[in-house]
């Protein structure tokens, strides 16, 4: 018997985590009784792996490469989710995208209103910031002038986006799931006004990671999990119903109603993705881009990051 | 004081029934804030369905391991953090030497903020309840610090003389017959303050990891769940005013002393 | 009989003001002598004994206290000007202060602080918290606390200054009657040259700015000595011309 | 004080002499613990690598405009939040209804955190420099509610009777001539609490999206550049020291009045 | 003349003791009268003062106290027997409290402080904080700020207490130079009997438990009046019998 610390956060893009906690698959693999932990945020999960806290942690790939460019031993052995941030935005902002080009929606806006527009997202080099400054001038095409002209952005936990969109303080947010289908249900006149793979195409989002020692020590452990979290990705693609009961039980403490967590993984299926080889181009893009940005300040090594072996035997099989 | 007691504050009871109508004219404004629209609607939550929330959370089982967890650093925290404020506040303040020795360091570890402890103390306690405790002990340990110090700083000289001529030298003779009854009610006061000042600490040490009422808290306000959050405020409150009341009995037996 | 106090040369200032309050000042006091201080209002008094109490440190000179080595404790015993009561302690603790650290034992201290408590007419009020005395009542407690310690120098400043005429005679009586049996030195500041008279063996007057010592008169007088008797009244009268 | 200054911390320069010894140790102490190992690699910044640090931040112009951003809302809420604490504090301790009727309100409202103020920040004031203060300034409002309520409620009595004796009544009057100087101690020492108090608040504040010291510092945090992290807590230090040791002067000259 | 004290019945209870201090206690004062207050320590002189000047709120019985209308911020001023000056307040400052929200201009008020001061002889202390004065020199800080406001009523709780001889007749002349000039009635507490029969035109002694009026004699000696006279003294020496 192998007792394991696994750290995670209540968020849709792991969804896999719980659907892996609620039924037996650990149990089966040996491990009694988990040590869970939940984190609010990304930092406070790579701190608690550099302290040499945890086996087992589903984060961010932003926060995953920063651990073990800061000397965590950790390898990411399965995605969890690609292409999941969506731009939202309300009434105010939401008709410049619909009619006419949305390369020139945010000046539009300006010349209309005298004002910036207002755009919330994560703090700086979280994922979704870097979705939303790939997306503005990788896809709009807007130089980093011209996104200083012409939007205001400002970066925000969970909470306050959600608050900030509900009260209109901002006109639009680049933000995850559960929060688009929240604001979808009780904000009528808020819209997707482009998602996923419109915004940064293989986009990596959440990861597994395991560590290294455990790889090392307990491979048939981690294989284990490496398959529940195939098998998991799989529910999620096709039975999405069936795993709202596990992910609600974490997503918001089961404060969410079910109609939203399904909502919320409907919007999700497509992009859950397993595959852990889909998102190596994407995290080096990602990578190069935070890089330029000077978000993302350490040095990492993309090759060591990552273990593809088990996810690849387990297909092979 | 300056004045007569008004005569309805001047029975408990009398008393009780003020501080009902306090709270009732303020439930009554939030509730008119929320229905007439001052925010948006869904940003203020509505006071009247704040009974439901509780009975979710309890049905739940989500209430008493949080609470229970939360009360496990809270009071670790506040006891070290208090504890080690007096003690601080109350070297320097009695020793010139300690005093300019730790003053920098002081005015340099002042002002950092809870949260950027969170991220050393997971580094130093590893996502515990020691984490957490530290964590509040840090907000708790300033309060009481600067609180002591300055009431051991405002101890009437006069009653160290008194001391001296009595023969009664050493510091800690001093420091048990002049310091500490001389400076109680600045001490209490800071105690006082430093109990609310720790459950204001709580939600910044749960982000720790640490499960808790400032866990559910922060999670029910990531989903947008505002009458959770206020839920787990006024238990939070619940039992900060058992604690806030049980002190201040025990401040008015310690302090008998002064006049009424 | 040993000397048991001895100032030489002592100058006093306060750190603010650039007069000193007294210069160059010297007092020698017997073992078991009664000596009195009179003096005009602000001359010094207070400070002189704050010094001798080792309360202030002296600018210039020397105070040399000469008592037995294992008795530093008891050395001094101070009733102060202000009462100085500890409010937050009731009478009866107050009253017990000094024994704190005295080789006694429990029973022994509580027989001295009722014994003292007794002195000073302060029984009944034994459990009162000190803002519920009168101004007499805190001074007395102030006389108690300093004779419970049954010091080898009792150092008093204007210790009878609120009381009413008829308690003064009483506490005078009663001081008189502890210094006859025990013979311990007492220093004695007070504004009433009768009461010095009275009282004391010696009485010096501090007068001028700086301060200084311009009449120490012997008390030739035999005890007991009466109130208002000529002898008594005639010395008073020299002082008070001294003043 | 009980007793006499050490030799060393009698002039300014030997207590900045001190004070400096105080923390050489302290970063020596630091410096070992990083490099020693104490806690695991990569948890602890190198102190010797913040001065880079500090100029990369000055070059990518990113330090000013966090700085000015912080202090607008850092001042701001400073202000309000001690000013009314101060005002409530003081009604509360002079009027025993108006300490009745909020004194239930007090103890629910007291233990709610900055972070849970922050959600509703956003819904009153939108996220701006106002919500930013806001929050801040109810941080610093508890601390100085309570220091002054205290210190209000322990002034000697006497002399309010002083006061009435010489015909000197009303309220405002006594306020001004008795409560004020009589507490002036207690509310100085939680004003200087709340200064730093302010500063500990600043990165919750600005949770609201507003930017600043505290935003920089949780996106440093956010992609693990802990010396960063460290640079912008001692920006803080520094700028805290500064109204600190200002905020020492004003105290120093207005409590003139008390034995040195 | 026309009465300015008028006390019928009056009894006071210290919240927390079970026994009155005093109770139904009578007394009647005429305007421009001088009156002494006598009694042991602790019998009630102090409550009874606090009573008179609306500081402590009596039990049963009234207090009524005849001023002209416009003049009620003069009615009375107080010497507290505590000296109690104001700790954030410079001496000067402390002197010139009572004469805020009079009718005076700014020059007025400061030539009255100085003449007050002078009187006390504090001229040279003005600046200085009350922890820096001598307990005489606070007692004649308390005595300077009431005769500032020249009160209709003056209450004094053992003003000269802490005061030399010699300052102290200086004081007592001053008081009555001054009370003979203004007219303006005058309670004096004191404990020193002599004193009372030098200044007063009715004694007025307090004794027992509960406290009353056991005595309330008039001097009726020609004014001005020399101490140490035979009269004088025998006069004393019947009150004395009384307490
Ligand atoms: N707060 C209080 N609570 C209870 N008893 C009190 C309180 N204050 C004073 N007393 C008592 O009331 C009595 C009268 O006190 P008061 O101060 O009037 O005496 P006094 O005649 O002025 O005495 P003295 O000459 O010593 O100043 C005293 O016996 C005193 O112990
Ligand atoms: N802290 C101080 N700073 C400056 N001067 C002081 C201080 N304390 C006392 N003095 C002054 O020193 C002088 C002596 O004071 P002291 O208290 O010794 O007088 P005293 O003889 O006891 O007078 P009293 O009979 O009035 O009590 C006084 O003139 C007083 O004003
Ligand atoms: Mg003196
Ligand atoms: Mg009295």
């Amino acid at each position: 018997d192998k007792s394991l610390e696994i750290g995670y956060m209540p968020i849709i893009p792991i969804s896999q985590a719980f659907i892996v906690l609620e039924n037996n698959a650990l149990e089966s693999a040996g491990v009694s009784d988990p040590k869970l932990f939940q984190f609010q945020n990304g930092p406070a999960i790579v701190q608690a792996l550099l302290a040499g806290q945890l086996d087992i942690a589903y984060l961010g790939i932003g926060p995953a490469m920063v651990a073990r460019a800061k000397g965590a031993d950790i390898k990411v052995v399965a995605s969890n989710i690609v292409e999941q941030i969506s731009m939202v935005a309300l009434g105010s902002l939401s008709p410049y995208f619909d009619n006419g080009d949305a390369n020139t929606a945010f000046t539009r806006f300006k010349a209309d209103k005298g004002r910036n527009a207002v755009i919330s997202t994560f703090p700086r080099g979280s994922v979704p910031e870097t979705v939303l400054q790939y997306w503005l001038q990788n896809q709009l095409g807007m130089s980093r002038d011209e996104i200083k002209q012409n939007i205001d952005i400002i970066y925000q936990g969970a909470a306050q986006v959600q608050q900030a969109l509900m009260t209109e303080a901002v006109d639009g947010a680049a933000i995850l799931e559960p929060v688009v289908s929240i604001i979808s249900d009780r904000k009528s006149d808020a819209k997707v006004v482009a998602s996923g793979s419109g915004m940064f195409p293989h986009q990596p989002g959440a990861v597994l990671v395991v560590r290294e020692s455990l790889i090392n020590e307990h491979p048939e452990l981690v294989k284990a999990l490496v398959k529940a979290h195939i098998a998991a990705t799989e529910q999620l693609r096709d039975d999405p119903e069936e795993a709202v009961k596990s992910v609600g039980k974490y997503v918001g403490g089961g404060r969410l109603p079910a109609k939203i967590v399904l909502n919320a993984l409907k919007n999700s299926r497509d992009q859950f993705e397993a595959n852990p080889n889909a998102i190596i181009d994407g995290t080096r893009t990602m990578h190069d881009f935070q890089a330029a940005q000077g978000t993302l300040k350490v040095k990492v090594d993309l090759e060591a990051l990552f273990d593809v072996r088990f996810y690849n035997d387990l297909v092979k099989e | 004081m300056a004045s007569q007691a008004h005569p309805l504050a001047r029975t408990p009871l009398g008393r009780a029934l003020l501080g009902i109508i306090g709270v009732a004219a303020f439930v009554m404004l939030w509730k008119y804030a929320q229905s007439a629209g001052w925010a948006a609607a869904g940003t203020i939550p509505d006071p009247f369905k704040l009974p439901q929330a509780l009975a979710d959370e309890w049905t739940s089982e989500r209430l008493m391991p949080a609470v229970l967890s939360s009360l496990v650093h809270y009071i670790w925290g506040l006891a070290i953090g208090t504890f080690l404020g007096f003690l601080v506040g109350t070297l320097a303040a009695s020793s010139s030497l300690l005093d300019a020795l730790h003053a920098w360091l002081a005015r340099i570890l002042r002002p950092i903020p809870p949260l950027a402890w969170v991220v050393f103390a997971i580094a130093w306690f590893k996502v515990s309840h020691a984490g957490a405790a530290f964590v509040i002990a840090i907000g708790v340990f300033w309060v009481n610090y600067f609180a002591t110090y300055s009431a051991v700083r405002n101890v009437d000289s006069r009653f160290y003389e008194l001391a001296r001529a009595f023969g009664q030298n050493g510091h800690l003779r001093q420091a048990l017959q002049v310091t500490l009854p001389g400076a109680a009610t600045g001490i209490f006061s800071g105690i006082r303050t430093g109990i609310g000042q720790a459950w204001m600490t709580l939600i910044a040490a749960e982000l720790l990891g640490v499960p808790g009422m400032g866990q559910e808290m922060n999670s029910a306000a990531g989903v947008g769940a505002y009458e959770v959050v206020v839920v787990y405020m006024l238990i939070i409150s619940l039992v900060y005013t058992l604690s806030d009341t049980l002190f201040g009995f025990i401040e008015k037996r310690v302090l008998t002393w002064r006049p009424s | 009989m040993a000397s048991i106090l001895n100032i030489e040369g002592l100058s006093y200032h306060y750190g603010n003001s650039p007069d000193p309050v007294f210069a160059d000042l010297n007092l020698r006091m017997e073992d078991g002598e009664f000596i009195a201080v009179v003096g005009g209002s602000g001359v010094g008094k207070s400070t002189l004994l704050r010094c001798v109490a080792g309360l202030a440190t002296a600018s210039h000179g020397s105070i040399a206290i000469h008592v037995e080595e294992d008795d530093t404790r008891r050395s001094r015993g101070v009733v102060f000007q202000d009462g100085r009561l500890m409010p937050w302690r009731r009478l009866r603790s107050n009253v017990a202060y000094g024994l704190k650290g005295l080789k006694l034992t429990a029973e022994e201290k509580r027989d001295r602080v009722d014994e003292v408590l007794k002195l000073a007419r302060l029984e009944e009020l034994a459990e009162r918290w000190p803002h519920q005395l009168s101004g007499g009542q805190v001074q007395r407690g102030g006389i108690a606390r300093a004779l419970a310690v049954q010091p080898h120098l009792l150092l008093m400043d204007e210790p009878f200054s609120a009381v009413d005429a008829i308690t003064r005679q009483h506490l005078q009586d009663q001081l008189l009657a502890i210094w006859e049996q025990t013979r311990k030195a007492v220093m004695f500041i007070t504004h009433d040259i009768e009461e010095a008279v009275y009282l004391a063996d010696r009485v010096v007057v501090l007068s001028g700015s700086p301060a200084n010592i311009v009449l120490d008169k012997r008390i030739d007088l035999p005890r007991p000595r009466h109130r208002g008797t000529d002898g008594l009244q005639k010395m008073a009268q020299d002082i008070a011309n001294a003043l």
